[in-house]
């Protein structure tokens, strides 16, 4: 399903990252998540899991959904942090700043796992170091 | 030796010292300007042969914006203002860009490059001295100091509607030593708090909303509290209604209330030994007369109203002003008078920056370009030299351009060669709208300043005006060793040759700070040590005691608190307090 | 007339400035001299020579030198920057600034350019028959004056900001544009050939936009004023009908900008 | 020991209130006054997992070194290096941040900083307008009317609405929440939008058009009928919001990055710029951008005053030259024009997109930071950083541009740097001994 991203800050994802635990497991469970109403989470099939896929298709990362009242159908949500920037759009508009709000990105259901943030680093971006 | 050096043989222009273009030798040592260097000193001089040149003191800007947040913003805002003019790195300078407002480096090298050695920023909003400082003390070759804007401030409309100017005064002198600033700054008095609202007081007795003082109010009031402290300089005034046709009118009228007040500067320090009398005896220091000399009564009937002001100021002795002179070209204006620039962006429609600062004061910034076709513009250009020619007592006035507002200061040589030669002048009104003919009454005007003159209005009166004479704006014994030597024989001189005139004020063959040669020809040979001079006022600790009660009482209106409200030593560089027991 | 050629050889993996490559640098040189002259790459200067193979003497004059480079300079910047006559030829891809302040002459590139191409241009033919990026022929960061002359042909598409503060001059799209085309503009003419996404002529207080195909999202300041068919300003012919709009309304005072937007394609507005 | 009037060094709004009771012996922490976030960055004075010592990456394996080896391996690469990339993250002081630039300029680097992935667009869309704003005590004292645009303030900036917008008493607001009218413009009904008196649901991506409509409607013309399928705001509530802004007696406008990050970027803001000063010709009118990082303002208003432009500095030329979209970080390592990259004080690797962090892993990067993340991971040489306004003084800029100096309360726990400022000029000195040998 094409669905427009939107990222941005939650209070524990700020509380998580200023207090210098990017590497926790409530970070992970904070910020690994793909924020969905629930006509769309219907619509992929209720997954445990979701991969999300850039709009280039080169990038694409397993996160868990999370259905919630404040989204709009076509909308989902994660909160600002490595998983959602995998998929951000790197095209600046020539100003610098990517697309962190609205970018086309592609979200279907998935088997595999949801990394940690080392784990992104390592594996999605240093080739498995 | 550092800072030892000999000028030999130059013409010297020293007006505080009564010298005028007598051929002599100046010596410096240590920094210091002295009667003469030993003959084992001499050896170790620096020796500078400036026959045929012209030598005067280094120069004094005491009005200029260059530092601090609204600067910035104009900096921030403008790009297009950059990339085209700028300045690589070299061995000992850092790079730098902006033509009408640049980058602190470039700026201080530029003022170098034309022989100043001190410049003081026009406006610092307490709140945000910090951020002054912060730019001063980056700006290389320059010794500085700030105005503090309190012409809105909170307490200040408080105590003087209660009529309390005691506690102005301990709250003014608390205030100068907490944000480590020079003097005061009095901007749109009474307007610029109405801007809050998004209004304006017209009027000198229009009482303001809510606090419900009258600039008059204001203005006797810092002025009053201004002598009962002896700060050095007068109150520095930013007149109502600047930039209004019919302005000129409301300027004359706040000139006359501080007539009575006796100029009573009282500052402790080792003085030059001058042969001038170098204390002010003014009350007030009007600053770019210009921009608040309109007449006319709109913009079809515009013309010049600086005569209405200039014919005061020559019957009168307790005034000062600066010129605020427009040389054409690219310019950002820049002044704490926030609702004086809404009227301009509602003129122009350009881009428009503006900031409020909580409980003291307020800024615009935008960008403007003036043409000489404009119709307007061109009066402005003749009114900026009116101001200066007009006032036949040359320590009655001061070279400005409000920098950048009527242009950037790296205008100031052409400035200058207006000011020397009518030629100049005439070629000017050749080339502009007829309205600076018509509207003016410049081009009658025959007068041509002497280089005496000009030293006066670009350095020996700025210093004086600001009470920095015990050491700048002289070459008498004791001052610092700056010193501006140019390439213009005052022999020689034709003043009609007046494009020689402008080359020579453009890169100075050397500026001298504190003996030490720093730029030569346009280029920068040496980076020195820089001062940062504030006032220092010492009251009666029960006083201030009384006073930080109101004020800690009303410190909730801030978003900072009051202990994070002071400037700490360290944003200064080389911090130098200008001492003075106040008569409170 | 003598033509210069440049065959890339050098390594570009830190993208070049070679504001250098125009013909005013060229005329008067030999094709040796012309190997001498300095390139950037990163803050050292390198000779045009350690990243080009230079063939051909420039000739006697501006006019009569022609520059061929002869294949993908796509992260070579700068090329014909602020040349005032003779000719470039690209035979492949350009990177940013390609044409930037060029006052006459011709450059003609046969593959894509990067953003910035004829930016501030004020005279000259800058023909890119590719697609190109952001900010053709618009102003720099702050400034509220882009082209004031000459013509840009762009075959291919253009992402955004085309034409940004222009004032005078011509820019034709043969395909499609994204966000604020014209954004901005007081003067000169800008026609698209294909779609528009959204924000044509955004803030615009003067000058003409044409949008031959459809606009996806129109600009809410914009009235309607007439229908016009066959519109023609000089020897740029733009065929059929074409609802005829003033705007930016959302400028205040102003509005005197002209939009036509084809009628068949963009039947709902 | 209990120290008062703590300046939080974690958003824009540099709350100056903060308590801190420090337990030396026992190595706690308690802090009154400061949000979630604030909190948690208190507790690194004392957490487990602080970077305490230095490390270089040598053939894949990560070890501890001294400070001299890390410096001169850090220096090492940035003298090798052929344009290098400087990131002068916003959690740090003016003061590292100015040496850092002073490197910059030096080698002929870039310079960068977070608003390039921030407020960039803010900034730039305040060169092409202008922007009419106050110190935050302005709204505090006189606002009647906030609106927060495309800016989630209850969870970005948590104490923004009780410190500067909407609940504070001052002078002319006596009553606070009562005597204001808030409005939120978010595609999510966050829950700052649930607090306000009027959300607009806007669709993602047509902020400018709204911005658009709203100006057209100021200017009493009627915006084209197609805006109310764009946004998704029928044509009569912006009227209502036009009316509601008009008839208040001061207007406080806050953008977040739902304005300067979604299509349309600075042309985003630069439209609600455009309004608002065209809305002080009807009422007073100020904008303001609410800054995540409690620097991030800092840092455009010191290149700005150093160099002229404020983020995105290019020197190659021996000059500073600014062109966002070209200088600027993501641009730079998505194009892969940069060969080595020095990170301080901001994790670059987990906050830009996958191809531009992809290439910042492959070439040699130096990270100057406190807590273990993405890029000190992906890091050559890790440098521990000094937590300012905990563990030494400084300068940082808050959302207002309002320079706040701050004061530390415990003292840096590396006996070879008393600051990040320090470490940087050690860095220098190396750089330059290299450089000049």
């Amino acid at each position: 399903m094409q669905v427009l991203l939107n990222t941005g800050s939650t209070i524990d994802e700020g509380r998580l990252a200023k207090g210098g635990n990017k590497y926790s497991e409530d970070y992970k469970k904070e910020c690994a998540v793909c924020w969905m109403c629930a006509a769309d989470y219907a619509t992929l099939g209720s997954p445990e899991k979701v991969a999300v896929t850039s709009r280039d298709g080169k990038h694409t990362v397993a996160v868990y959904p999370k259905v919630t009242e404040v989204m709009r159908s076509g909308q989902v949500f994660i909160p600002r942090s490595i998983w959602a920037n995998v998929v951000v759009e790197p095209d600046t508009f020539s100003t610098g700043s990517p697309r962190y709000k609205g970018s086309p990105v592609i979200i279907e259901p998935t088997d595999e796992e949801v990394l940690s943030a080392e784990e992104v680093v390592l594996k999605l971006y240093m080739g498995g170091e | 030796m550092s800072g030892t050096i000999a000028i030999k043989n130059g013409y010297v222009f020293d007006p505080l010292n009564e010298i005028n273009g007598d051929k002599m030798d100046i010596f410096i040592r240590n920094g210091k300007v002295v009667t003469e260097l030993s003959a084992s000193e001499m050896k170790d001089a620096k020796e500078i042969d400036a026959t045929g040149k012209t030598v005067m003191p280094g120069g004094v800007d005491s009005h200029s914006h260059v530092a601090g947040a609204k600067v910035n913003g104009g900096r921030m805002m403008r790009p297009e203002d950059h990339y085209k003019f700028y300045q690589k790195k070299t061995p000992i300078t850092h790079s730098g860009c902006g033509y009408t407002v640049p980058s602190v480096y470039l700026g201080g090298y530029e003022y170098s490059k034309m022989g100043y050695t001190t410049v003081f920023e026009a406006a610092v909003p307490p709140m945000e001295a910090r951020h002054t400082h912060e730019e001063m003390r980056s700006t290389p070759m320059l010794d500085m100091g700030g105005y503090l804007v309190l012409g809105n401030n909170w307490f200040l409309m408080r105590y003087f509607k209660e009529g309390n100017i005691e506690k102005a005064a301990a709250y003014v002198a608390w205030m100068l030593k907490t944000h480590k600033t020079y003097g005061i700054k009095c901007v749109n008095p009474a307007g610029v708090e109405n801007w809050g609202w998004g209004e304006n007081v017209g009027a000198l007795d229009q009482a303001n909303i809510h606090f419900e003082v009258t600039p008059e109010d204001i203005i006797n009031g810092l002025a009053e509290l201004n002598e009962m402290l002896g700060i050095p300089m007068p109150v520095h005034l930013h007149a109502n209604n600047l930039g209004h046709p019919g302005c000129w009118e409301i300027t004359r009228d706040s000139l006359k209330i501080p007539k009575n007040i006796r100029a009573r500067p009282n500052t402790n320090v080792e003085w030059a030994e001058t042969k001038m009398n170098p204390l002010r005896h003014e009350s007030i220091y009007l600053t770019h007369c210009q921009f608040n000399a309109f007449g006319g009564t709109s913009w079809r009937d515009f013309e010049s109203g600086v005569k209405g002001i200039t014919d005061y100021v020559n019957a009168q002795d307790h005034i000062v002003m600066d010129s605020g002179c427009v040389p054409f070209g690219e310019a950002t204006v820049m002044t704490g008078d926030g609702p004086a620039i809404h009227d301009l962006y509602v003129l122009t429609g350009h881009k428009w920056s503006n900031t409020d600062v909580e409980c003291e004061c307020g800024s615009g910034v935008l960008p403007f370009t003036y043409l000489k076709n404009n119709p307007v513009h061109s009066v402005q250009w003749a009114m900026g030299l009116e101001v200066l020619l007009y006032v036949k007592d040359a320590w009655k006035s001061i070279m400005t351009t409000d920098s950048p507002n009527g242009g950037p200061f790296i205008k100031y040589p052409q400035v200058i060669a207006w000011l020397m030669s009518n030629k100049a002048r005439q070629d000017t009104f050749e080339e502009c709208h007829k309205w600076a003919q018509d509207r003016s009454g410049l081009a009658a005007e025959t007068r041509e300043m002497t280089l005496n003159e000009i030293a006066i209005v670009t350095r020996a009166n700025a210093a004086r005006t600001i009470g920095m004479s015990h050491c700048k704006g002289t070459l008498a014994v004791g001052a610092d060793g700056d010193v501006a030597i140019y390439d213009i024989d005052p022999k020689a001189l034709e003043v009609s040759d007046y494009e020689s005139i402008i080359r020579a004020f453009e890169n100075a063959a050397y500026t001298i700070k504190d003996g030490q040669v720093v730029s030569q020809k346009g280029e920068i040979v040496a980076i020195p040590e820089k001062k940062t001079y504030y006032t220092d006022i010492a009251i009666s600790a029960d006083d201030e005691k009384n006073m930080l009660e109101d004020v800690r009482n009303w410190f909730k209106y801030y978003t900072i608190g009051f202990n994070n409200y002071p400037t700490p030593e360290k944003y200064l560089a080389n911090p130098t307090p200008i001492r003075i027991d106040a008569e409170v | 007339m003598a033509v210069v050629t440049l065959k890339p050889t050098g390594n570009f993996d830190l993208t070049v400035e070679a504001e250098v490559i125009t013909p005013d640098n060229f005329a008067g040189k030999s094709a040796q001299e012309i190997g001498q002259l300095l390139v950037w790459q990163g803050p050292k200067q390198y000779p045009l020579a350690n990243y080009f193979e230079v063939k051909g003497d420039g000739a006697d004059t501006t006019e009569e030198t022609t520059i061929t480079i002869d294949g993908d300079v796509s992260r070579v910047k700068r090329i014909g920057e602020g040349m005032t006559a003779g000719k470039v030829l690209v035979k492949g891809s350009t990177g940013m600034h390609a044409g930037a302040e060029m006052v006459g002459g011709e450059i003609i590139i046969e593959g894509d350019t990067d953003s910035w191409a004829g930016m501030e241009m004020k005279g000259g033919l800058l023909h890119i028959k590719g697609n190109t990026k952001d900010h053709l022929g618009s102003a720099y960061r702050g400034s509220w004056h882009g082209m004031t002359g000459g013509r840009i042909v762009v075959d291919g598409d253009a992402v955004n900001q085309v034409g940004g503060g222009m004032s005078g001059g011509e820019i034709v799209i043969g395909g499609s544009v994204k966000h604020f085309c014209g954004i901005r503009i007081n003067g000169g003419l800008i026609v698209v050939k294909g779609d528009a996404f959204r924000t044509v002529g955004a803030e615009m207080t003067g000058g003409t936009i044409v949008v031959g195909g459809t606009i996806e999202r129109f600009t809410p300041g914009f009235i309607q004023e007439d229908t016009e068919s066959d519109i023609k300003f000089d020897d740029i012919e733009c065929t059929g009908e074409y609802k005829k709009f003033t705007g930016d309304y959302a400028i205040p005072q102003k509005g005197k900008g002209t939009m036509y937007v084809s009628s068949v394609n963009n039947e709902c507005l | 020991m209990v120290y008062k009037n703590i300046i939080c060094p974690v958003c824009g709004a540099a709350c100056d209130d903060v308590q801190v009771d420090l337990d030396t012996i026992n190595r706690t922490i308690d802090v009154q006054n400061a949000c979630k976030m604030g909190n948690a960055k208190f507790q690194e004075v004392v957490s487990s997992h602080r970077i305490v010592r230095p490390t270089i990456r040598e053939n894949g394996k990560v070890k501890d070194v001294s400070w001299d080896e890390a410096l001169e391996m850090a220096a090492d690469i940035l003298v090798k290096s052929r344009r290098p990339l400087f990131f002068l993250g916003s959690e740090t002081s003016c003061e590292a941040q100015e040496v850092g630039l002073h490197i910059a300029e030096y080698l002929g680097g870039v310079a960068d900083s977070n608003a390039t992935i921030c407020h960039g667009p803010t900034v730039m869309g305040i060169q092409e307008s202008g922007m009419v704003g106050a110190t935050a005590g302005q709204t505090k004292n006189r606002a009647d009317m906030i609106v927060y645009w495309g800016v989630n303030a209850l969870e970005s900036m948590p104490r923004h609405m009780s410190r500067y917008g909407v609940f504070p008493r001052g002078y002319w607001t006596k009553r606070g929440r009562f005597d204001r009218t808030l409005i939120t413009v978010d595609p999510r009904r966050t829950p700052t939008a649930t607090a306000s008196d009027l959300h607009l649901q806007i669709n993602p991506n047509t902020d400018y058009e709204l911005l658009s409509a709203l100006f057209t409607i100021l200017n009493g013309k009627e915006p084209h009928t197609s805006i109310e399928d764009i946004t998704g705001i029928p044509i009569s509530v912006m009227k209502q919001m036009v009316e509601m802004m008009k008839e208040s007696n001061y207007v406080g406008i806050f953008v977040g990055l739902g304005v300067s990050s979604s299509y349309g970027k600075h042309r985003n803001i630069e439209m609600a710029l455009n309004f608002v000063k065209e809305m002080n010709n009807y009422t007073k009118c100020n904008i303001g951008a609410l800054r995540g990082h409690c620097n991030v303002a800092g840092f455009n208003q010191l290149a700005s005053y150093l160099y002229g432009y404020p983020f995105g500095v290019d020197f190659m030329k021996g000059y500073p030259r600014y062109n966002p979209g070209e200088t600027t970080t993501v641009d730079l390592l998505r194009e892969k024009d940069v060969d080595a990259a020095f990170v301080m004080s901001a994790d670059l690797v987990n906050h830009i997109p996958a191809d531009s962090a992809k290439y910042l892993t492959e070439i040699p990067m130096i990270c100057l930071d406190i807590a273990p993340c993405p890029s000190t991971t992906a890091a050559d040489v890790v440098l521990p950083g000094v937590i300012d306004a905990m563990e030494c003084d400084g300068t940082f800029y808050r959302l207002d541009n309002v320079p706040v100096h701050f004061e530390p309360f415990t003292d840096s726990p590396f006996p070879e740097t008393k600051s990040n400022e320090e470490t940087l000029k050690m860095l220098f000195e190396k750089v330059k001994a290299k450089k000049e040998a």
